[in-house]
C-alpha cells in the first residue's frame, strides 16, 4: 500500500518536472521561464522526495532525503534568483506578450 | 637493515616524487634538492640494476596482492637500461638548467625567477612518470603514468612563457590528452575480452575482434604520443619552442615513453599481424623522409633539432618493423638501441642548441656563420651529437643502425635498408647545414670575439655528446644488460 | 540487449563524437570539451563492462579506474583551461 | 521490464543526442552547459549500470568541476561576462575539407569499434572474484574502497600526483595573469553560503566516513569540500593572499605525501611497500584518505581560482 503511495507521489512529482520543463521550452523571456522552472521544479521534487522518503526502509534513510530536499529547494531558490538578478543586470526585458 | 627497507624499485619511482614535492615547498632549495633527488634516484637505480644482474627478472608485487589483483612492478634488462638513461640525462640536464635558469632576472616583483621555481618540481614528476613506466606491468597504471608525464611535460614545454610556447604547449596538450584517451579506451576493450589488467592476462590471450581494437587504439595513441609521421604534427613547434632544457628532457625522455610502451606491448600481446608491422614501417619510411626534407628547410636551429627528432623516431619504427611475424625477437634489440643513441645524443644536441643560442643571441642557421662569437665548446658538442645520429661509427647511433641493417640484410629486406640510408643521407645534408655555419668564418664583419673561457654550461652538453659517441665502444656490455632477464624471450 | 550493450554502445558513440570534435572543431575551447567527450565515453564503455545481470554484483575493479579517470581529466582540463587564459591574454595584449 | 528497458534506451539516446549537441552548439555558453548536462545525464546511466561512486564522482567532478572551470574560463576570455555579446569570439575559421576528411575518418573508426564491441564476449569474468576473496584483509567493507586505496592504491597515488602536477602546472602558467573580476552575487546568495556551506563541510566529513562501508570515500568527498572552497572563493568569504601561499602549497602536497610516506613506511618485515599490517589497515586507509581529501579539496578550489595568490590592490578588495 505504502509502496503503492510512494510510487504515486513520484509519478506525480515527475509530472510537474515535465510540465515546468515545457514551461522552460515554450515561454518566451528568461523571467517567466524561471518562474515555470522554479515553481513547477520545486513543487515536483517535494512530491519526488515524499514518495522516495515514504519507500524508504528506515527513519535515517528518510531524514536524509529530508535534509536533500531542504538543500535542493534552498539552492534552487538561490539558482533562481541569480539568474533573474543577472538577466535584470543585463538589461533583459520582460518581453511584451503578444495579445 | 632488511627491518625497514622498501624495494629500490618502488624507491626509484618515489624518491623523484619526494623530491618534487620538497622543491614545490621549498622553490628556493629547489636546485640543490632535485639534484639530490635525482642522485638518490640513480643510487636506487644502481640497486635495481644489482637486483637485475642478479636475478634476470625482478618483480616486485605492490600492496602484496600480485597481479591479476594488484599491480606489479617488473624490472629486466631493458627497464634497466632505459632507467639508467634517464637518470644519466636528469642529471645531465639537471647541471645545465643550473646554468641555464641562473641568470634569469626575477620579474615583476616576484620572489623568485619562475623558470627556476617551476623547473624542478616539475623535472621530478617527469622523472617519476618516466620511472613508472619502464616498470609498469599493468594496462591501466601505464595510463595513470602517461597523464602524470603528459601534465608535466607541458608544464615544461611552456616554462618559457612566450606565446609560441604556449600555443604549441596547448597543441601537444590536445594531442598527449588524445593519445592517452585512446589508450584508456584500449585498456578498456583488453578488460572486456580478458577481465584482466595485467601484461600476463594479454600474453595468454587469444585473438579476436576486441582485442585487434584494443591494439589498433593502442597503437595510434601511443604513435600520437611518440611522434609517428603523421601524428607528428605536434612535436617541432613544442620543443623547439620549449627552453632548452626543458627541450633536451622532452626530445630524448618524453616521446620515448610511448615507444618503450609500444615495445613492452608488442613483447607482451598476441602479436600484430604482418600488415601492421608493415604500415608501421612505411609511417615510418614516411617519417624519416619527411622530417629529414623539413629539417633541410627549418630556418632555426632548435627547430631543425626537433625535426630531426621526427626522422629519428621514423628510423626506430623501421627498426620495429624490420623483423616481420617472427616476433621482434631480434629487431627489437635494435630499436631499443637506436632509442639510447637518440635519447643521449639529442640531449646533449638541444643543450648544445641552447647554450649557441644563448652565446650568440639568436639561433637562425643562415646567420650563424656571420656571429663573431663563436661558442666552441657547445658548437664541438653539437657536432659530436650530430656524428651519432648521422651514425658514424664508432657511436652508439652506428651500431644502433648497423644491427638495423645488419638484421635486415640477414632477412633480405633491402628496402629498409634502403631506408635507413636514405635517411643517413638527409641528416648529414641538414646537420651539415648547421656545421657549415660554425666552421666558415668568411662572412663576419665584426673583429672576432676573444675566447671568453669555459662555463660550466658548456659541461653537460658536451659530455652527453662525448658519450654519444664513445658509448659506441661499449656497444657489447649494453647488449648485455639489455638482454638480463630475456626481454622477449630471445637468447643472444 | 542488456544495458551494458546498451550503455557501451552509448558511450562507444560519445567517443566517437568525442573524436570528431577534437579532429574537427577549429574553437580551442570547444576541441577541449570534446577531449571531456571522448573521456566520458571511454569512462562509459569501462563502467559497461563492470555490469553483471542481477543479482550479481557490477564488478569495482572497473568503477576504481573510472574515478581515477574522473580525477586525471579534471586536471589535464584545469591544465588546459589554464593555458587557454593564459594564451588568450597574450595574444589580446599583443595583437590589438 | 520492458518499461526499464525503454528507458534505458531513451537515456542512452539522450546522451549520445547531448553529446552532439555539445559539439553542435554555436554559443560556447551554451556549449558548456550541454557539456554540463551531459555529465548529468551520464550520471544517471552510471547509476543504472550500479555503480553508484562513479556516478558520485561524475557529478561532483567530471560535470560540476569541470563546468565550474569551463564557464569560469569562458568568463575570463569574455571580459567578466558569460554572455555572448561584447567580448572576442573564441573561434577562428576552419578548414572545411579536412574536417569532413577527419570526421568521417573518425566516424568510421567509431563504427568498427562498435562492431568489435559487439563481438566481444558477454560477461567475462572480472576480478570480481579475486576482489571478494581479498576483502576480509583489505580493512574496509566498501569493494570500490578496497580497490582504490588498497588493492590499486599505487594507481591511486599516482593520480593523487597528477593533482599536484596540474595546480604545479596552472600556477607555473598564470603567473602575473591579470585577475577577471569576481561577479557581485548579492544578499540572497550570501545567505544562502553562510547556511550551505557548514553543512556541505559536514556533508563532505560524512562522505569521507562513510566510505569504508559504502558508496562514497576520498574524492566524492574532496569534491564536496573543493565545491565549498569555490563557493566560498565565489562569495569572498575566502580571500587567498600572498600570506595563504605556503598553507596552499602545504595543502596541496598532504595527500601525496602522507599517501607515499605509509606506502614506505609500512615496507620492511617480509612486507612490500603499499602492504598495510591487516590490523592497522582501516586506519591507515582511513588516515591516507583524510589527508587525500584535504589535498584533493585544496586542489580543485585551486584549479578554479587560478593562479597563485598575490597581493591585491586596496581598490579591489574594498569593492
Amino acid at each position: 500500500m505504502l509502496e503503492i503511495a510512494g510510487m504515486a507521489c513520484m509519478a506525480l512529482g515527475a509530472l510537474f518536472f515535465v510540465a515546468g520543463t515545457i514551461g522552460l521550452l515554450r515561454f518566451p523571456d528568461v523571467f517567466c521561464r524561471l518562474h515555470a522552472l522554479t515553481k513547477a521544479d520545486g513543487m515536483g521534487l517535494a512530491l519526488v522526495c515524499l514518495g522516495a522518503a515514504i519507500g524508504a526502509p528506515d527513519g535515517g534513510e528518510a531524514l536524509r532525503i529530508l535534509l536533500i530536499w531542504i538543500f535542493v529547494a534552498l539552492a534552487s531558490a538561490t539558482g533562481g534568483h541569480l539568474v533573474a538578478r543577472h538577466a535584470r543586470r543585463a538589461g533583459k526585458l520582460v518581453r511584451e506578450v503578444r495579445p | 637493515m632488511p627491518e625497514f627497507a622498501p624495494d629500490p624499485m618502488t624507491l626509484a619511482i618515489l624518491l623523484p616524487l619526494f623530491g618534487a614535492i620538497a622543491a614545490f615547498l621549498a622553490p628556493r632549495a629547489a636546485p640543490l634538492i632535485g639534484l639530490g633527488a635525482v642522485g638518490a634516484m640513480a643510487a636506487a637505480i644502481a640497486a635495481v640494476g644489482h637486483a637485475v644482474a642478479q636475478a634476470g627478472t625482478v618483480t616486485v608485487p605492490l600492496g602484496g596482492w600480485g597481479a591479476p589483483l594488484g599491480i606489479e612492478l617488473r624490472a629486466d634488462g631493458l627497464a634497466l637500461a632505459m632507467l639508467g638513461l634517464t637518470a644519466l640525462i636528469a642529471l645531465a640536464v639537471g647541471l645545465g638548467a643550473l646554468s641555464a635558469f641562473a641568470g634569469e632576472a626575477p620579474a615583476d616583483g616576484q620572489p623568485m625567477p619562475r623558470q627556476r621555481a617551476f623547473f624542478w618540481p616539475l623535472c621530478l614528476l617527469l622523472l617519476t612518470g618516466m620511472n613508472g613506466v619502464y616498470l609498469s606491468a599493468d594496462l591501466f597504471n601505464l595510463y595513470v603514468m602517461l597523464e602524470v608525464i603528459s601534465l608535466a611535460a607541458v608544464g615544461l614545454a611552456v616554462l618559457g612563457g612566450t606565446v609560441a610556447a604556449l600555443r604549441a604547449g596547448l597543441a601537444y596538450m590536445y594531442a598527449s590528452l588524445l593519445g592517452a584517451l585512446m589508450v584508456l579506451l584500449g585498456v578498456g576493450f583488453v578488460y572486456l575480452q580478458t577481465g584482466r589488467l595485467d601484461f600476463a592476462g594479454l600474453a595468454g590471450a587469444q585473438g579476436s575482434p576486441a582485442l585487434s581494437a584494443a591494439f589498433a587504439l593502442m597503437l595510434v595513441g601511443l604513435a600520437l604520443k611518440a611522434a609517428l609521421f603523421p601524428l607528428h604534427f605536434w612535436l617541432p613547434e613544442a620543443h623547439a619552442n620549449a627552453t632548452a632544457p626543458a627541450s633536451a628532457l622532452l626530445s630524448a625522455l618524453v616521446v620515448k615513453a610511448g615507444l618503450y610502451i609500444l615495445l613492452r606491448l608488442a613483447e607482451a600481446g598476441p602479436f600484430p599481424g604482418e600488415a601492421i608491422l608493415t604500415l608501421l614501417g612505411v609511417l615510418g619510411t614516411g617519417a624519416v623522409l619527411w622530417g629529414g626534407v623539413q629539417a633541410l628547410r627549418a630556418e632555426r636551429l632548435k627547430l631543425l633539432v626537433a625535426w630531426s627528432t621526427v626522422a629519428q623516431i621514423g628510423l626506430i619504427f623501421v627498426a620495429l618493423a624490420r623483423a616481420g611475424t617472427e616476433g621482434l625477437s631480434d629487431s627489437w634489440r635494435a630499436a631499443a638501441l637506436l632509442i639510447l643513441a637518440h635519447a643521449v645524443a639529442k640531449a646533449g644536441m638541444f643543450l648544445a642548441a641552447g647554450r649557441i643560442k644563448d652565446v650568440i643571441g639568436h639561433d637562425r642557421i643562415s646567420e650563424l656563420d656571420r656571429s663573431a662569437v663563436r661558442p666552441a665548446l657547445a658548437q664541438l658538442a653539437f657536432a659530436l651529437a650530430a656524428i651519432s645520429l648521422i651514425g658514424l661509427p664508432p657511436s652508439l647511433g652506428f651500431i644502433g643502425k648497423w644491427s638495423l641493417m645488419e638484421g635486415a640484410m640477414g632477412a633480405g629486406n633491402w628496402h629498409w635498408i634502403a631506408v635507413t640510408m636514405a635517411g643517413t643521407l638527409l641528416s648529414v645534408a641538414y646537420f651539415s647545414r648547421a656545421l657549415t655555419g660554425f666552421l666558415r668564418f668568411d662572412r663576419v664583419r665584426a673583429p672576432l670575439d676573444e675566447h671568453r673561457g669555459w662555463a660550466l654550461a658548456d659541461a653537460p652538453p658536451v659530455v652527453l655528446a662525448g658519450l654519444a659517441v664513445g658509448l659506441g665502444l661499449a656497444a657489447g656490455p649494453i647488449l648485455a644488460v639489455l638482454d638480463l632477464g630475456r626481454p622477449f624471450g630471445v637468447t643472444p | 540487449m542488456t544495458e551494458a550493450t546498451i550503455y557501451g554502445l552509448a558511450g562507444l558513440a560519445v567517443f566517437g563524437l568525442g573524436l570528431m570534435g577534437v579532429l574537427g572543431a577549429a574553437d580551442r575551447l570547444r576541441r577541449l570539451v570534446a577531449l571531456n567527450l571522448c573521456a566520458g565515453g571511454a569512462a562509459m564503455v569501462l563502467v559497461a563492462s563492470s555490469w553483471r545481470p542481477p543479482p550479481a554484483a557490477p564488478d569495482p575493479v572497473p568503477h576504481a579506474l573510472v574515478i581515477t579517470g574522473i580525477v586525471v581529466m579534471v586536471s589535464a582540463t584545469a591544465v588546459a583551461l589554464a593555458l587557454i587564459r593564459r594564451l588568450y591574454s597574450l595574444e589580446t595584449d599583443t595583437d590589438a | 521490464m520492458t518499461v526499464l528497458l525503454a528507458f534505458d534506451l531513451l537515456l542512452a539516446a539522450s546522451i549520445v543526442g547531448l553529446a552532439a549537441a555539445t559539439l553542435l552548439m554555436r554559443d560556447a555558453f551554451a556549449m558548456i552547459v550541454a557539456f554540463i548536462v551531459f555529465g548529468m545525464l551520464m550520471a544517471l546511466g552510471w547509476a543504472r549500470l550500479v555503480a553508484p561512486d562513479v556516478a558520485l564522482a561524475e557529478v561532483a567532478i567530471g560535470a560540476g568541476l569541470s563546468g565550474a572551470l569551463l564557464l569560469r574560463t569562458l568568463a575570463h576570455l569574455r571580459g567578466g561576462s558569460l554572455s555572448a555579446q561584447g567580448g572576442a569570439s573564441v573561434s577562428a575559421p576552419a578548414n572545411g575539407a579536412t574536417q569532413g576528411v577527419n570526421a568521417l575518418l573518425a566516424g568510421l573508426a567509431t563504427c568498427a569499434l562498435g562492431l568489435a564491441y559487439l563481438g566481444a564476449p558477454q560477461n567475462v569474468p572480472g576480478l570480481e572474484a579475486h576482489v571478494a576473496d581479498a576483502m576480509p584483509e583489505s580493512g574496509v567493507t566498501h569493494p570500490v574502497t578496497a580497490v582504490l586505496l588498497n588493492f590499486r592504491a599505487y594507481d591511486t597515488l599516482m593520480e593523487v600526483v597528477v593533482l599536484l602536477a596540474a595546480v604545479i602546472v596552472v600556477w607555473q602558467v598564470e603567473r602575473g595573469l591579470a585577475e577577471t573580476p569576481a561577479p557581485a552575487l548579492g544578499t540572497v546568495y550570501q545567505g544562502f553560503a553562510r547556511v550551505a556551506l557548514p553543512v556541505a563541510v559536514i556533508a563532505g566529513g560524512y562522505l569521507l566516513w562513510i566510505g569504508a562501508e559504502a558508496p562514497g570515500g576520498a574524492f566524492q568527498a574532496g569534491a564536496v569540500l573543493g565545491a565549498v572552497a569555490v563557493l566560498g572563493l565565489l562569495s569572498r568569504h575566502v580571500r587567498p593572499a600572498p600570506a595563504h601561499r605556503p598553507l596552499a602549497r602545504g595543502a596541496f602536497v598532504v595527500g601525496t605525501a602522507v599517501f607515499a610516506l605509509v606506502a614506505l613506511g609500512v615496507a620492511g618485515a617480509g612486507r612490500v611497500a603499499f602492504e598495510y599490517p591487516p590490523a592497522q589497515a582501516k586506519t591507515l586507509i582511513l588516515l591516507i584518505e583524510a589527508m587525500v581529501t584535504i589535498s584533493i579539496a585544496a586542489t580543485l578550489a585551486a584549479l578554479f581560482h587560478g593562479r597563485a595568490p598575490v597581493a591585491v590592490s586596496r581598490e579591489e578588495t574594498d569593492r
